[in-house]
């Protein structure tokens, strides 16, 4: 099985044998509540340095609550998963929080554009899926998975995968390096305390990034009661003892759509993606995030109630979001 | 593909709309009915696919990249809410996860991707990463996102973009996403993609081309109001031209009907900045953009 | 990446473009009814030599309606994928319908160990996770899948799997040849006319065999509306463009229980491991097949409705499988 | 393990029981809070879980190969009704399939693995496959299933069987699953195998076993009505025997009552053909089986 090109790129360690025995050492295996806010959840399980994936996006039932804390926090120098991005990467770009970016697709404009010339950004290059599945490799426990996709492509040169011969075929068969990040956020609509949670609608990789990173953090539209979750099991999406916090934040992915719940907001979507354009992400945070203890202090100041209960009302589709 | 090349179109030629209504309707004429496509989250080329199932090809599905299969959207859509959004994914056979639209190309089940992009090559290769030289004095993009995987893995790859000097050229920046490669034969099994599969069509507002049977770009028809010259000068690197450059209808009134009060009645894509054309009715006459 | 270790077993062809290949010519894209006869689905899908996948397994939520049908048609030299099943394996080669085996595990009597001893049938040996693991291989298109079980064993030993050296953290890594059936059968509980399929429960590999096999037969206990399918995208199971047939088999997992809909008839358990155990598949055969045109004949003849309308009584559990 | 090695038990010893429920309350006693199990699906590993869950170990979750995770099943089960059975998956807290227990061990969240065997060897291999030559004069058995798995990827095996001769033996007719392999430092990992997983305990009716830190299968404790002596007669290779081995407690009427009236009514697993045992108070007189 002979190694027929490799790409140049950095990436994060492949350790499955590592990752295994911090599962055994941190992840609870009993039921414990781990609701939490935003604040202690981010502070307790973000660090600077770390591997950070968010799941979805800021405008699409994304973690855009726990983003903009981690923003609040000043968190520095993580390692993005840039996958099926718009302004999530420019935002924390922006703010300071990022050194280096594995990247799928993000929105580009002027704050990227800028730190990556400046040299305060490295980006490394995969593409959405490559990224899903190393995310997939990592939450099977392996150390790679083979893709039909990504060879001969330059990103390929600037990633962390090989071409090698495969042994059953004699083809040539790209790997892709496993990913199992440090932490990992995820909005989702429903959850229980112990960190049961349910996906409605669509998703990127909520059950890949839950399973393959050391920390989670689950967002969640509404508490549930465990009951509830027992009721329907075949509705779980990422089991509790893959998760470390569970947060209760309503309007969680707001400006986005978050599927059943409410629909986006357009104004505060094409604000924040003025702000990535012209660089002017400085003054996004000075405006949505510093002045505030916490995204509900921030609706209260700049959104209103009505306002949120208009984006409630204006999401009329419930089939398939609401068992 | 059905109504072959793209060049017949069916009902009243219009007598005003832009070029990317245009570019829109002439990629819906070539939608082939009962195949899959795997769409790019948005743009031209899901209103494309709408416009076919709607007019064309009742019978064709489409996944988008975030595991939607076959839905029946509820239009329009808000700004960017085209994936992982309630209105994108109403009405679906089946919603998955990308590892779902990844896998499910990566065994042969989309028969066509649907793509648009900033810059393409002789190869049909695309570039969504970086112009300029990378790693040294470029303008950063977005990535491939999900256009690599639709350009390696759907049997074949039907490209969008403007028809602009820097867009068309010898090679270039930066391959996000596999065309043929270097151009070779059988470049891209040597990079492990899978047989078959490759640059079928690019699309633009003036013009749509194929591909040589050596796997080169080649100019296969053109706008009414456009020259090949025109076209030409719009190519940094020239493509071949086909013997024969047949002539794209223009739009319908029905076509734009629909594209205008259903698809997207804010003309949110259909309305960006592109130049006017109006038709009397004999000839077509391009107003500047 | 050298190759450390091989199985010496024969093993299905490993040909993830052949495959593409297949699908590209033969999957319909086109929604299009595919309900039929479990009589015209076997007979049209099923050829001798096939390999032959079926989900679950006789007793519980398995295709057995299904396998009856094969050994009514009297399939022959088929190529079993032997996982998690009771007495499927012990049943088709009782009745003469196979000629190897691919064992995760079946239940063992005179019936197999006869069959194994005379040669009539040859054995590879695997784990049950091994063979759904193989199968996901060839639901991805890929040529294998890593996998940190199954070295060291004798089974490996008499497999197709190869031991080689992970090129990204330069450790022993087992690799596991992807599996494409040519034929699956899988019982679920609802169904469209198409093939979108929803099972309820848990399952063992539904997903995995659906999209890996070349043809897919789907029985059914529900034929649903295609309306009902799109109000609920998320309890799809299994995309009808995977499905080449749609059979309505009302107790189609029959003597066993089906989740939801009907508990197991023990006494016909009972009845059918013996017929295992003391090789005496063909009495089985001559009573519950054999006289039969198809399971309906059957069930009026040996089990009746009353006793039918009893083990539906008996499912008291309706939560979690009725949306 | 809570309880430490399951020789001590809370309650009342049980007057009469047989050699079955012995070997179940045994398993039990050494399950550890608060810890998950990947339980071989039925008979006695599922029993002594469920018993355990019920008095000493609550917050013990367990998941079956069918991806069933820490349900609350609802008992009794029916005949071989222990998997992809709605009884036994009732009120799970999630639902899976094959492919998710093997991931979810494959991650290392699996701490103990708790199976049943046909034949153990003195490095904890099993077999489940065949017994004589394999491909030349073997009776065939069905295969490792979920064993092999179990054994491989949860962090501690702990395994059931019966004081046989023809059960414990020098070397494995097969590994159908693996042990300590041949023995030697590594051996795991040398396959593939992750590291700081292997067997941890070995329970008969009679007998409760543990591994020298050379990877032995090592006698460390007896139930109180054998004698070490009675076990070796019945090792075909004889064990490393424990300088102090222990002595079990027998089955308390607490322990019974849970296993008799609740897990087991009908005696399907518990009620096996094994010998019974009686205690006058004082001592335990077993009666052949």
């Amino acid at each position: 099985m002979r190694i027929l090109a490799e790409g140049e790129a950095p990436y994060l360690a492949v350790d499955p044998d590592g990752f295994r025995a911090f599962v055994r050492d941190h992840k609870q295996r009993a039921l414990k509540p781990k609701l939490m806010s935003a604040h202690d959840a981010i502070s307790r399980f973000v660090a600077d340095g770390d591997y950070f994936v968010f799941d979805c996006n800021y405008f699409q039932r994304g973690p855009s609550t726990l983003v903009r804390e981690v923003i609040r926090q000043g968190k520095r120098d993580l390692w993005l998963c840039g996958k099926f991005s718009y302004v999530d990467v420019g935002l924390l770009v922006g703010a300071g929080c990022v050194s280096r970016i594995d990247c799928g697709f993000f929105w580009p404009g002027a704050t990227i554009d800028r730190a990556v010339a400046d040299g305060r950004v490295r980006v490394f290059e995969y593409s959405n899926v490559v990224m899903t599945l190393r995310l997939q490799a990592g939450a099977m426990g392996l150390p790679f998975l083979p893709v039909r996709s990504f060879g001969g492509t330059d990103g390929f040169r600037h990633s962390g995968a090989k071409l090698v011969e495969d042994p059953f075929t004699g083809q040539p068969i790209t790997l892709a390096p496993a990913l199992n990040p440090d932490v990992a956020i995820i909005h989702v609509q429903q959850a229980d305390v112990y960190g049961n949670a349910r996906v409605f609608g669509t998703g990127i990789a909520h059950q890949e990034s839950a399973l393959a990173s050391k920390k989670v953090i689950v967002s969640a539209e509404e508490i549930i009661d465990t009951e509830e979750i027992r009721r329907d099991p075949g509705r779980t999406s990422v089991p509790y003892y893959a998760v470390d916090a569970v947060v209760h934040a309503p309007f969680g992915a707001w400006p986005g759509n978050c599927g059943g719940y409410y629909g986006s907001d357009t104004p505060a979507v094409i604000e924040t993606f003025a702000a990535i354009a012209r660089d002017r992400v400085s003054e996004y945070v000075e405006k949505h995030v510093a002045p505030f203890a916490d995204d509900a202090a921030m609706f209260d100041a700049l959104v209103g109630q009505e306002r949120l209960e208009k984006l409630r009302a204006a999401e009329t589709i419930t089939e398939g979001y609401r068992p | 593909m059905s109504r072959g090349d793209g060049t017949v179109a069916a009902g009243t030629p219009a007598s005003s709309f832009n070029e990317r209504e245009m570019q829109i309707c002439t990629v819906a004429r070539m939608v082939e009915d009962e195949r899959t496509y795997w769409v790019a989250g948005g743009g031209g080329p899901m209103y494309a696919v709408l416009l076919a199932i709607r007019l064309y090809a009742p019978g064709a599905q489409y996944i988008t990249e975030d595991g939607v299969i076959a839905p029946e959207p509820l239009l329009p859509f808000e700004p960017v809410m085209t994936m992982v959004s309630s209105r994108a994914g109403y009405r679906a056979l089946a919603w998955g996860t990308m590892n779902t639209a990844g896998n499910h190309a990566q065994l042969g089940l989309m028969d066509y991707g649907l793509l648009n992009t900033l810059q393409v090559d002789q190869h049909g290769n695309i570039n969504s990463t970086a112009i300029g030289t990378y790693g040294e004095r470029a303008r950063r993009f977005g990535g491939p996102g999900g256009a690599d995987s639709i350009a390696a893995l759907c049997w074949r790859t039907v490209l969008m973009t403007d028809q602009e000097k820097r867009k068309f050229v010898e090679r270039v920046d930066f391959i996000s996403s596999p065309g043929f490669l270097d151009g070779t034969e059988g470049a891209r099994e040597r990079a492990g993609l899978p047989p078959g599969t490759g640059p079928h069509r690019v699309v633009t507002p003036w013009a749509m081309y194929d591909y040589t049977t050596d796997r080169r770009l080649r100019l296969a028809a053109r706008a009414p109001w456009v020259t090949v010259e025109q076209i030409l000068a719009e190519c940094e690197y020239p493509p071949v031209v086909a013997d024969e450059v047949g002539v794209l209808s223009g739009p319908t009134e029905e076509e734009l009907q629909i594209l205008r009060s259903e698809l997207d009645p804010r003309g949110q894509n259909t309305g960006e900045r592109s130049a006017w054309v109006v038709f009397d009715g004999e000839t077509y006459t391009r107003a500047a953009g």
